[in-house]
């Protein structure tokens, strides 16, 4: 498999540099290997080229100066994944219930969390857990405090408890294809309404989000589709990339209130 | 399908005129840029379009498959590297209008025409 | 009849993905604020992306394909809570505060932008 | 049903382009940007151009939104409506009635997918029999790029090459101030964005190479690695800043990529004419003509992912150490 953020090999936190280098040459080469397919001599050897450029590059952007790759890979990881995958099942259901209930029986709640471990990686999966789990959703995170947005008062109450907390430390039936394209269109068609309707510039910028995940779906169903499922890399790549340009507006916008311009002054453009 | 058969022809129409319109329309530089990329792709879609066979396939041939049909590469090749050039020249464009900025204060067509009457 | 089998895995879970995928759309236009509209959406981005995929996955069996889409579903389950963090990041500097309550967009946000429903 | 669903995306461009189009707010445009972007690639895709579609994934999910972003920053965001209606009435009017006009063309058009259409009775099928005998390589489109019409691709790496000159001379002027740029905070502070930024930034990196060498065997090739590998530095100096990214990859460096991809690329060319044959002829590379073919290709492609990559980040870096004006 490539990687998720835990399951990098042998690094303990306080691994060397060198030892680092070596467990992400191997990610990659594995990687490689795998989305290849192709098993010629020059490929083979481009391959081992490319990831030594990469390791290259990652030493030079000191990346693998504190263990990002950082370790806990174990039973007790994969342990963590399985219960995640019975919360967001089971809290996916809540929110569905929501949607489509026709009084909408929502009471968004704010709430804060002192994570457990003040370790960045673990920082960085507890919030994104929490982001994965549907209705909630974290915010922001700062000195090891996360601020979560729930859906209801129950799901924040259901973060405080903190069980999540704790644990972190040739192709037959086209016509199925054609069903979850139908329901991809018409979710980007609903996306557009609200890219379109706003109100705000982050209402849309959650829209071109939408966009994005529904792209890497809808492309890899027509990849089959098609007959050509050799296509995937195009949804790959956005399912690699698509997030930089959110990334871009968090960016604009920190440095423009830093800068000290006036927050809205949309009222001029009118 | 004989009507639809030239749909893809009319949101070509279409785009090319909605970029259009955002170039003379507008005075706001940055929008007439915008414009452009719209105009830009609308020509992308006529060229891909036109290369395209029905029940076609990516002009990519798998090993041991030989009655496939291909789409034409040419339209693709042209549009590929349109498309890195067309993002290099937009951001040439974007140079030049920060300079404007930077020299006029504005980049609305209005205040520069005054600022250059003067 | 494993053939059979993997046909009728594929339809239960791809279909049950659309109607998530669909369910995230429909909740991203009906809640009231943004924060509750990325609640909404996160439905699409993890139960909905998860299913679609392994509905394709059963589909297409041990190939090469299948570890792409394992790669692809990965890298989306890292940057799709990513981008949401980044998002509400944002949105929270600029403002928006996520205390709105019941509240739907307008009285308790700064006025929104002139959009295009204009 | 392929055809249907093209259709629908088709209608949801031409909504996103005229929400482009009316919204007053410069941000607003280029999100929606975005999602053209996206519904443009999807359509390439379904019409059997998975190439293309890489590229404008490539270029469109990342870099184009950060280009513009990086140059409302050093401008405005909004725009102040100061056409007249007058103005607009008349623009309206002639966009219209030129559409309609463009319309009534199109009915001698051959209808979609028509096999019998005159494009697609001439050079296409030729590069299609030939290619298997010539350069025997599976991707088409990246015969014809690389070998057949190479000439065109090395003229296409020249604009993309003096584009990025052209910006480097206008932005790179030195200014008053700081000397930081209009970049003063980066992401840094953010825990997770760094972790998931540092976990992603390799991946990225080393999927840009991999789509740069199998170019020959799938979709890919130098443009769209150039720009993948461009959008992961750009990634890296979103989050970790500029003095960081540059220290990493100066701009000298930069200049070596661009500077040395071109050259490759001629260089090639000119392999080509002292080995006893013409400018840019890969067959007397080798011995044998087909594998110079291939080795010919791997070479300006990798030229050409240079040049990309080089003129990409030259950009960027030139919008984000700018100072905004006052």
């Amino acid at each position: 498999m490539t990687t998720s953020p835990g399951d990098d090999t042998n690094g303990r936190t306080e691994g060397s540099v060198a030892a680092r280098a070596a467990a992400l040459a191997a990610v990659l080469a594995t990687a490689w290997l795998l989305w290849s397919g192709l098993y010629k001599p020059l490929l083979l050897g481009l391959g081992a080229f490319s990831c030594a450029l990469v390791v290259y590059a990652s030493l030079r952007m000191r990346l693998l100066d504190y263990s990002v790759f950082s370790a806990r890979f174990g039973w007790r990881l994969l342990g963590y994944w399985g219960w995640l995958g019975k919360e967001v099942a089971r809290s996916t259901m809540q929110v569905t219930r929501a949607v489509l209930s026709p009084s909408l029986p929502i009471s968004p709640t704010v709430a804060e969390l002192d994570a457990e471990s003040r370790n960045r990686v673990d920082l960085a999966m507890l919030g994104n857990s929490i982001t994965l789990t549907p209705g909630t959703l974290t915010i922001r995170i700062r000195d090891g405090r996360l601020m979560v947005h729930a859906l209801t008062k129950e799901g924040a109450e259901e973060v405080m408890e903190g069980e999540m907390n704790r644990r972190v430390a040739g192709f037959g039936g086209a016509e199925v294809y054609y069903v979850v394209t139908l329901a991809i269109l018409v979710t980007m068609a609903l996306a557009l309404i609200r890219a379109v309707l706003g109100p705000t510039v982050y209402d849309r910028v959650l829209a071109v989000n939408m966009f994005g995940t529904k792209t890497v779906l809808l492309l890899s169903v027509i990849a089959f589709l098609g007959g050509r499922p050799d296509f995937l890399d195009l949804a790959l790549a956005y399912a690699l990339i698509n997030f930089i340009s959110v990334l871009a507006v968090l960016d604009f916008y920190r440095n423009r209130s830093r800068r000290g311009l006036q927050r809205q002054d949309g009222e001029a453009a009118g | 399908m004989n009507v639809l058969g030239l749909y893809n022809y009319w949101v070509f129409a279409v785009l090319l005129m909605i970029g259009f319109y955002a170039v003379i329309a507008n005075t706001n530089l940055i929008k007439k840029l915008i414009g452009l990329s719209i105009f830009q792709a609308a020509v992308f879609l006529l060229y891909i379009t036109m290369g395209k066979i029905s029940g076609g396939t990516a002009p990519i041939l798998p090993k041991g498959v030989s009655d496939a049909v291909y789409s034409n590469p040419l339209p693709q090749v042209l549009i590929l590297t349109a498309i890195v050039v067309g993002i290099s020249t937009t951001a040439l464009g974007l140079g030049v209008l920060v300079r404007i900025k930077e020299e006029y204060g504005s980049i609305d067509e209005r205040d520069i025409q005054e600022i250059d009457r003067q | 009849m494993i053939a059979l089998l993997q046909d009728i895995a594929s339809w239960i879970l791809l279909t049950a993905g659309g109607a998530f995928v669909l369910i995230g759309g429909i909740g991203a236009l009906r809640m009231p604020n943004l924060y509750t509209r990325m609640h909404a959406a996160s439905v699409t981005d993890t139960m909905g992306a998860f299913l679609v995929i392994a509905g394709i996955m059963v589909q297409a069996g041990l190939s090469l394909a299948t570890i792409k889409l394992i790669a692809i579903l990965l890298f989306l389950l890292i940057t799709s809570p990513t981008s949401s963090y980044a998002l509400a990041s944002a949105a929270l500097l600029s403002g928006i505060r996520p205390d709105a309550g019941q509240a739907a967009d307008r009285p308790a946000q700064p006025p929104p932008d002139k959009g295009s429903a204009a | 049903m392929t055809v249907l669903f093209g259709i629908f995306l088709l209608t949801l461009l031409v909504i996103t382009a005229v929400a482009i189009v009316r919204t007053r707010n410069l941000v607003v445009a280029v999100m929606l940007l975005g999602i053209f972007s996206l519904l443009l690639a999807i359509n390439f895709f379904l019409l059997d151009a998975a190439d293309v579609a890489l590229t404008e994934a490539a270029v469109g999910a990342g870099i184009s939104t950060v280009l513009f972003l990086g140059a409302l920053a050093l401008t405005s965001e909004f725009e102040h409506r100061r056409e007249s209606a007058r103005r607009r009435a008349l623009s309206l009017l002639v966009v219209a009635s030129a559409a309609l006009v463009i319309v009534y063309a199109t009915f001698d058009k051959p209808r979609f997918g028509d096999p019998d259409a005159p494009v697609l009775s001439y050079l296409g099928p030729w590069y299609l029999e030939e290619t298997p005998e010539y350069v025997d390589i599976p991707n088409v489109v990246t015969a014809v790029l690389g070998s057949f019409r190479g000439y065109d691709t090395l003229g296409e790496v020249f604009v993309v090459f003096t584009a990025g000159i052209g910006v480097l001379f206008l932005l790179s002027a030195r200014q008053q101030g700081t000397g930081v740029g209009r970049r003063k905070v980066d992401l840094r502070d953010e825990v997770l964005l760094v972790v998931v930024g540092r976990l992603l930034v390799p991946f990225i990196l080393l999927f840009g190479l991999y789509v740069q060498f199998h170019g020959e065997y799938g979709p890919g090739g130098g443009f769209q690695a150039g720009a993948l590998v461009a959008a992961g530095f750009i990634l890296y100096s979103l989050i970790e800043g500029e003095k960081r990214a540059l220290s990493a990859l100066p701009l000298r460096a930069l200049t070596v990529l661009t500077v040395g991809g071109t050259l490759l690329y001629g260089g090639v060319g000119v392999a080509g004419m002292l080995m006893g044959s013409n400018f840019l002829a890969y067959s007397v590379l080798t011995g044998d003509p087909v594998t110079g073919q291939k080795l010919g290709i791997i070479l300006i492609e990798a030229g050409v992912g240079m040049t990309v990559c080089g003129v990409l980040l030259t950009i960027y870096h030139a919008f984000a150490r700018r100072e905004p004006a006052q």
